[in-house]
């Protein structure tokens, strides 16, 4: 190929790139930074200011919702780990060949509907007149039924069976890369099970293991059907804040200042994430 | 082809299939494309599209001042297009009153309803005022919308006349500031706050509540599964609204949206309506043209002290919606039990 | 096989939680779909016999999907959203693949980043800085010149491109991992036997990106298609399936035909994640 | 080195046998090693080398039989317990730790002191000539340096017995050459048992004591690398270790030690019977010639005495210095490999060439096939 | 076989030159191949070799230097359009064709009509001996299948050359001797200028007319396989090709052919100056002797008339077959290789044995450092 034609085509590779994140992305990110800096003075007269933040510092409701989105959504995360990661380890290295496929496909299954759905699901089971307390009651296990919906119980049951195939699928391709004999060779060095596990399994996923909780961190604290549908009357979760101000308060500027915020303290925990465990967005995320 | 399309940004049921279809049997070229919406959710999305992207809305009559002074989403009314002669004088003047901004008018009435309580009565015989959602010996078994209606009924069980308190923004403050402790003392009695209809429905219905605020309309549909659920209207005196019929400032088929408000005022058309909110229509007698088993469930809930009883829900001055979206908002978040 | 090294009652015990895991993937779904069978008003036990009505009936109350029109034209503007996302996201997933592993341009490392960022945004805020960017965009214009960019509006146009906002990470992705394990001495061989660039591209690269176009495509298309929350603030008035159902539940109540949409959504999933995993497998062992 | 009971055997295998399902991938194994052995287990792909391994290893559990380390059986000890320790196919070296770390685990989970670690790590690295690597990460070593590191991480350990399954299989061809003179000092100076899998031929006469050459889960002969070479105990050890012409071919009939064959080609051959079956005119047999005992002279030169000579011309030279080889082809078809040395000179052998091949009957193995 | 204007060389380079960077990837590389031959270039990892090659196939530009074909510059005409065919080092066989598709690709893009596509296929799949093979998926070929298929592929379309690039590489031990003298006959068969790139002095040897050993970018002797092995030119080539014992030394003196080192270690050797760089007193030098040169006796038995007498003790016998090779200690220290036939019996050598070294000055090539 000729320079010149090396050049134009790498201009015409370039502009989807650029367009999709420059006018998707950068731009309206812009866009809502610049909204949130604007302040309401009276109707249709705004000026440029940092209120709408300092609203958000002076009004503990708000930061203990980003704050109780935060932590709840570290639980999720955990708990998705420790929940997935037995699941993951069993198909990349226990389950024979054929079965790995399968499973593999089963864990992908809640993908297959919406959060509407999936939410709707857990309704149907968790509500006092649902599934499982009509059951007990059958069974004679409880006399009146049994309210599971509408607690923070029920938001983290709901928000973990929603994320927690983006934790498997990723720690499975890293197990998946690992070889037996990798695992052989730790107990043939004399290592136990629980060794093993610490010193080999684990550091030899991390980058899977980090991955996952990076997107399954995000896309809790990100949440918004699971949490309202399922949450009771005292949780509120940070992305409906943001909701409420930008559909019952028509309060845009406040909206994206929460906006701003949210993907700032999320941003922040990931690095946090990542400065902590010595991986890369780049050789974590980027792989899976 | 070349149908035009009316795009109506309507609540849940103010359009069911078969009067779309009749209408469309009507005008054949137009197709009826209906969103639905709430009254907060409609404003919302007309503000982002500057009042395009829906031809024909439907916000409640106290919803239309302040956001056209704030966001001009709504055009005018050619009244003439209009066969207001069939609407109901008090409903009608209620609503140009409201929504008269410099000699223009921005809205027309449709249905009306009130919002108050509702109960189980084989289970909550004593229900009477908004209050008693909060008492303890229906602990755990009350539900309420935690939006604004909630909070005027309080003040008003608080002996307080919210509307009056409009006129001074920070008497107003105070105000909420009082109702969002009664609100969140009450949480811990409160079983969930119901989002829609169904959640409501669903709770009511299988027992799981035994008394909530409601709109009407819902509980009307309650009466007909299962008559000890009733429609109870506060003794402080049931919150009544009207929806409305406005145009949005960039709607693009005036005229099918002109239709279809003359088409509803039809009393065939209201007899189908009314039957599908279960709200009642504003024209005279809308009562009247309510389904059998709904006008029961009406008669039932009220006397005609209640009726004379009923309190207009006044327009929204601008900056009210936010201060009572912090107030609900400080409400959610408070962990009360 | 890793497995030699537990005992049998601890495999045992693994695989009773491995299966109790699968039981609570399935238990939602299936309570979900369950009740689209139940004859009654309400999705909800007791058990009122077996019914299609909630699928095929043509009469309310109890009216099925198939002849619910709102129900139906969500469907349709899902699957146009979906379609439409898709080839958009496959697009320019593949033009990225090209760009990231084919050529050299600075910042690169840093680039590649940015463009996996999307995905790790909460779907809230990428709807609302499109909506914001683009109301902005068309209150500028209609200020200055008193026209009206629909496009710009809530509606189709936005659904679409605020979904493949992010779906186009997903797809760049896969197409990126795909293209990085070509043996770009196969373009070569063509190149050598005689093929201009041109057909080395349309018979021997793009052939071979293929399976994970298809991949690709088909998670894009699921994704768009259950999307809500970017979908939620972007929607005018052609709303897709997702958002119609949630209206239905939040503004008019469920009734089983939820449960028969649920029903044939998973039906309907299930049968291309299926075919995802067939086009990912035609004999290609690399 | 450790103060365990001496046995005269390191390792002893009895009548070990593995079925997978229906399958039998190994089939009443026995054999005992003495200690301080390099002993190799070489068969082809599939035969079975590495299940045996990992029933020594404790990876698999034997379906029938008994293994005895240092003279205890070992078939209730889990892998972690047992002494034996293992060099994998891909070394499975841990990427997430770097040299240092790689030795240092087993030590630590032997639960040696922390003070002690740090010495015995670089005294193993010094006896692998590797001082100065403990702080590099495993990819930054030579495929050679690799090697050695999942050697020294094994004889940190000080183990019974070492097993190597195939571990040169993933270098290139100069380094493996290089790797099996040096596996052997290594052997010499840890003065341990090797147990090493191959299915290379050369590397497994190069570097052994002994060899077991295995065949569908059966040990075919065990033996020193010579008597493998020159007194195959089967047909299968006669072909699979070293070059051989080969054919198949019937007894004619014997005449003293000879025996007189004819060849499917229609050779006529006079051989040695081998291996435990009578041969009697009649038998059909299997013949192999190994090519660096037949000698090449010219059609015009003496021949040497010999029982067999056949005449032909030579279809290709294959000049590979010291290990030169022609392809004769005789009237009777075929094609026969015998080594030449060819210098360089205009004395050397040229295709086309008429040749006589000459070899004695002592070097022409006959088995009953 | 085309009607091409016939030309002596079949390819011709001048002076071609890569420069990357500042890093010379090859230098001033000049050399012309007669038509018909089978020509490698031999040289070690990184020297050039690919470089080289992708300059001829076109898909890279020379920074110097003139590449000719039949004859004609080539510079300026793109890669697909010259007649110069490659095999990949992977083959790079399509894998989303079957074996028909692949051999037809490069038909079509000629632009041969469809109906003599066919036969065209038909004929180089029979002569490539895999005449039913035509619809197999290429996941579907064993090794040396698809080696076959990947020449066939190119010699469909009768190139002037063909390039190969150590297509043995990938495959395992006992195929890629087999496909060694495969090699070989399919270029007779063709009759077509084989490039044949490899590392490997073997393959170089047996399948080639003509070698060229390449080193950091450079030509050091292009020859016939014989004079490379027995008479290099230079000292890399000596220590590249074949096997040698390698000391480096000072000459102490010449006495008439003969020059007389003295190894670092302490040897003192006679041998032969060999290159172009004159060789004096004083002179560092290098010396190299092949193992199979080297005649072992036992210190108590007669040894042959030879310039150069070592006596040692045996380290290690490194039995392998006819290739079975000793390694001896002299006082002095270092080890020195030999070769020796091993029978099994008991008169072998064995470790530990005292045995004396013996070879000529001829065989000893000595260059100046
Ligand atoms: N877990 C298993 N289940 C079933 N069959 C097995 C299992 N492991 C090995 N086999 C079979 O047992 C036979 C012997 O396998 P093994 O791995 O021991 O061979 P090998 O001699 O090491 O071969 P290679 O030289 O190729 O490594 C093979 O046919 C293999 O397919
Ligand atoms: N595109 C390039 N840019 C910079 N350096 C290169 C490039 N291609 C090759 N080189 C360098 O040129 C030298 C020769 O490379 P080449 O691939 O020709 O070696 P080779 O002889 O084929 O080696 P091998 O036997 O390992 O294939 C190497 O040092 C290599 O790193
Ligand atoms: N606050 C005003 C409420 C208006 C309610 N309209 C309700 C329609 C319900 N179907
Ligand atoms: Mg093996
Ligand atoms: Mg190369």
């Amino acid at each position: 190929m000729s320079r010149d034609a090396r050049r134009l085509s790498l201009i015409l590779l370039f502009a989807p790139f650029a367009l999709w994140i420059l006018l998707l992305i950068a731009l309206p990110h812009l866009g809502i930074l610049a909204l949130s800096m604007r302040e309401k003075v009276a109707p249709r007269v705004y000026e440029f200011g940092f209120g709408n933040y300092a609203e958000f510092i002076t009004e503990p409701i708000y930061w203990n919702t980003l704050l109780r989105t935060g932590s709840m959504s570290l639980l999720v995360t955990f708990l998705a780990l420790i929940i997935g990661f037995p699941i993951a380890y069993y198909i990349a290295k226990i389950a024979g060949k054929r079965a790995r496929g399968a499973l593999f496909l089963m864990c992908l299954i809640p993908l297959w509907v919406s959060d509407l759905i999936r939410a709707f699901g857990w309704i149907l089971l968790l509500r006092e007149s649902g599934v499982i307390s009509r059951s007990l009651q059958w069974m004679g296990l409880t006399q009146s039924g049994i309210e599971f919906l509408y607690n923070d119980a029920a938001v983290i049951v709901g928000l973990v069976y929603t994320v927690i195939l983006f934790m498997i699928v990723p720690l499975v391709s890293t197990l998946d890369g690992m070889g037996d004999d990798m695992i052989e060779a730790g107990y043939n060095l004399g290592g136990n099970s629980l060794t093993v596990l610490r010193r080999i399994i684990v550091p030899y996923a991390m980058p899977g293991i980090v991955a996952g909780c990076i997107v399954v961190f995000m896309m809790t604290a990100g949440s918004y059907l699971t949490p309202i549908l399922l949450g009771g009357k005292n949780s509120s979760w940070f992305t409906e804040q943001i909701y409420n101000q930008f559909i019952s308060r028509f309060n845009w500027e406040g909206g994206a200042a929460f906006g701003v915020l949210l993907l700032l303290f999320t941003s922040g925990v990931v690095w946090i994430g990542l400065r902590l465990s010595g991986q890369s967005l780049a050789n974590t995320v980027a792989r899976s | 082809g070349s149908a035009e399309t009316l795009r109506l940004l309507t609540w849940g049921s103010y359009a069911p299939d078969a009067l779309i279809e009749k209408f469309e049997e009507m005008y054949p070229d137009i197709e009826v494309e209906v969103t639905y919406s709430n009254n907060e959710e409609m404003i919302a999305k007309l503000r982002a599209t500057g009042g395009a992207g829906f031809d024909l809305a439907q916000p409640s009559h106290d919803r239309i001042y302040a956001p056209q002074i704030e966001y001009e989403i709504y055009k005018p009314l050619d009244l003439t297009k209009i066969n207001t002669g069939a609407m109901s004088k008090v409903h009608l003047d209620a609503v140009l009153e409201n929504t008269t901004i410099d000699g223009e008018v921005y809205a027309v009435p449709h249905q009306w309803g009130t919002s108050g309580l509702m109960a189980n009565t084989s289970l909550a015989p004593d229900v009477s005022g908004w209050g008693d959602l909060c008492d303890s010996q229906y602990a755990g078994k009350t539900s309420m919308r935690l939006r604004r209606t909630i909070l005027l009924g309080t003040a008003f069980a608080m002996g307080e006349d919210p509307f009056a308190a409009y006129a001074d923004l920070d008497a107003y403050q105070d105000l909420l500031d009082r109702v969002a402790d009664e609100l969140i003392e009450c949480k811990a009695n409160i079983k969930a706050y119901w989002q829609g209809g169904d959640d409501l429905s669903a709770m009511m219905l299988s027992g799981e509540i035994v008394a909530s605020e409601t709109w009407d309309s819902t509980a009307y549909k309650l009466y007909n599964e299962n008559p000890d659920i009733v429609f109870i209207p506060p003794e402080t005196g049931a919150l009544t609204w009207i929806d409305t019929f406005v145009i949005p400032a960039k709607g693009q088929a005036d005229d099918a949206a002109y239709k279809w408000i003359n088409f509803v005022l039809d009393p065939e058309n209201i007899k189908i309506m009314s039957a599908s909110t279960g709200a009642i229509a504003a024209v005279p007698g809308g009562t009247e043209l309510l389904p059998e088993d709904k006008r029961a469930a009406v008669s039932a809930a009220f006397s005609d002290e209640d009726i004379e009883n009923l309190k207009f829900f006044a327009n929204i001055p601008p900056g009210v919606e936010d201060m009572e979206g912090k107030t609900l908002e400080k409400i959610k978040a408070a962990t009360g039990g | 096989m890793a497995r030699s090294m537990t005992s049998p009652a601890l495999l045992l015990g693994y695989r009773l939680y491995v299966g109790a895991f699968f039981v609570f993937l399935a238990a939602p779904l299936f309570a979900a779909g369950i009740f689209a069978f139940n004859d009654s008003l309400f999705p909800a036990l007791p058990w009122q016999g077996f019914t299609l009505d909630w699928f095929f009936n043509d009469t309310e109350p109890k009216l099925g999907m198939f002849h619910d029109r709102r129900l139906l034209s969500g469907l349709y503007y899902s699957f146009v959203i979906a379609l439409l996302v898709s080839l958009l996201s496959v697009f320019v997933g593949t033009t990225n693949a090209f760009l990231f592993v084919r050529r050299e341009f600075p910042f690169k490392n840093a680039l590649y980043i940015v463009m996996i960022v999307p995905l790790v945004i909460p779907g809230v805020i990428l709807g609302i800085s499109i909506l914001v960017f683009a109301s902005n965009i068309a209150n500028a214009v209609w200020d200055a010149w008193e026209v009206e960019i629909s496009l710009l509006r809530p509606g189709i146009v936005l659904v679409v491109l605020g979904q493949f906002s992010f779906i186009a990470t997903i797809t760049s992705l896969v197409i990126t991992a795909r293209l990085r394990k070509f043996d770009t001495s196969l373009e070569e061989a063509a190149l050598n036997l005689g093929a201009s660039r041109a057909r080395v591209l349309f018979t021997i690269t793009l052939p071979f990106l293929r399976p994970a176009m298809i991949a690709a495509g088909i998670v894009a298309f699921l994704v768009s298609f259950e999307n809500f929350n970017t979908t939620l603030f972007l929607v005018g008035s052609e709303s897709p399936l997702t958002i119609t159902m949630y209206d239905r539940m939040a503004k008019i109540g469920s009734t089983p035909v939820l449960n028969a949409v649920s029903f044939f959504l998973m039906v309907g999933s299930g049968l291309l994640a299926l075919l995802s995993v067939v086009a990912q497998r035609p004999g290609q062992p690399d | 080195m450790t103060d365990q009971t001496t046995a005269a055997f390191d390792l002893d295998c009895e009548g070990v046998t593995k079925n997978f399902g229906t399958f039998r991938a190994v089939d009443g194994v026995s054999f005992s090693i003495p200690t301080g052995t390099f002993f190799s287990i070489l068969g082809p792909s599939g035969c079975g080398k590495t299940t045996l391994m990992r029933m020594i290893a404790g990876f698999e559990e034997p379906s029938a039989g008994d293994i005895r380390i240092k003279g205890k059986s070992v078939l209730s000890v889990p892998p972690n317990k047992r002494n034996v320790k293992m060099v994998f196919q891909h070394l499975a070296l841990f990427p997430m730790m770097d040299v240092h770390d790689n030795i240092a685990y087993g030590l630590r989970c032997a639960g040696v002191p922390k003070a002690e670690i740090g010495a015995r790590v670089a005294d193993v690295l010094e006896r692998v000539a590797l001082p100065d690597l403990a702080r590099r990460q495993i990819h930054q070593l030579s495929g050679g340096q690799k090697q050695r590191i999942a050697i020294a991480r094994c004889m940190a350990l000080n183990p019974d017995v070492l097993l190597l399954d195939e571990p040169l299989g993933a270098l290139d061809l100069k380094l493996r050459e290089a790797m099996k003179i040096e596996l052997k000092l290594l052997q010499h100076q840890f003065d341990t048992t090797f147990v090493y899998i191959t299915h290379d031929q050369s590397e497994a006469l190069v570097m052994s004591d002994y060899v077991a050459v295995m065949n569908a889960g059966r040990f075919e002969q065990i033996g020193r690398p010579e008597e493998l070479y020159h007194a195959p105990a089967t047909a299968f050890v006669a072909g699979f270790v070293g070059d051989s012409n080969r054919w198949s071919g019937t007894a004619r009939g014997t005449e003293g030690e000879t025996v007189h064959i004819e060849t499917e080609t229609g050779l006529a051959l006079g051989g040695s019977p081998r291996g435990t079956a009578p041969i009697a005119a009649g038998t059909a047999v299997e013949v192999f010639v190994r090519p660096e005992f037949i000698t090449v002279t010219r059609a015009t030169e003496p021949a040497p005495e010999a029982a067999n000579h056949h005449d032909g011309t030579i279809d290709s030279v294959l000049f590979n210095g010291a290990n030169s080889r022609v392809l004769v082809r005789p009237p009777a078809g075929g094609l026969i490999e015998a080594d030449v040395t060819l210098t360089g000179g205009t004395s050397d052998l040229r295709a086309g060439d008429a040749v006589r091949l000459s070899w004695d009957a002592a070097q022409t193995m006959v088995f009953a096939a």
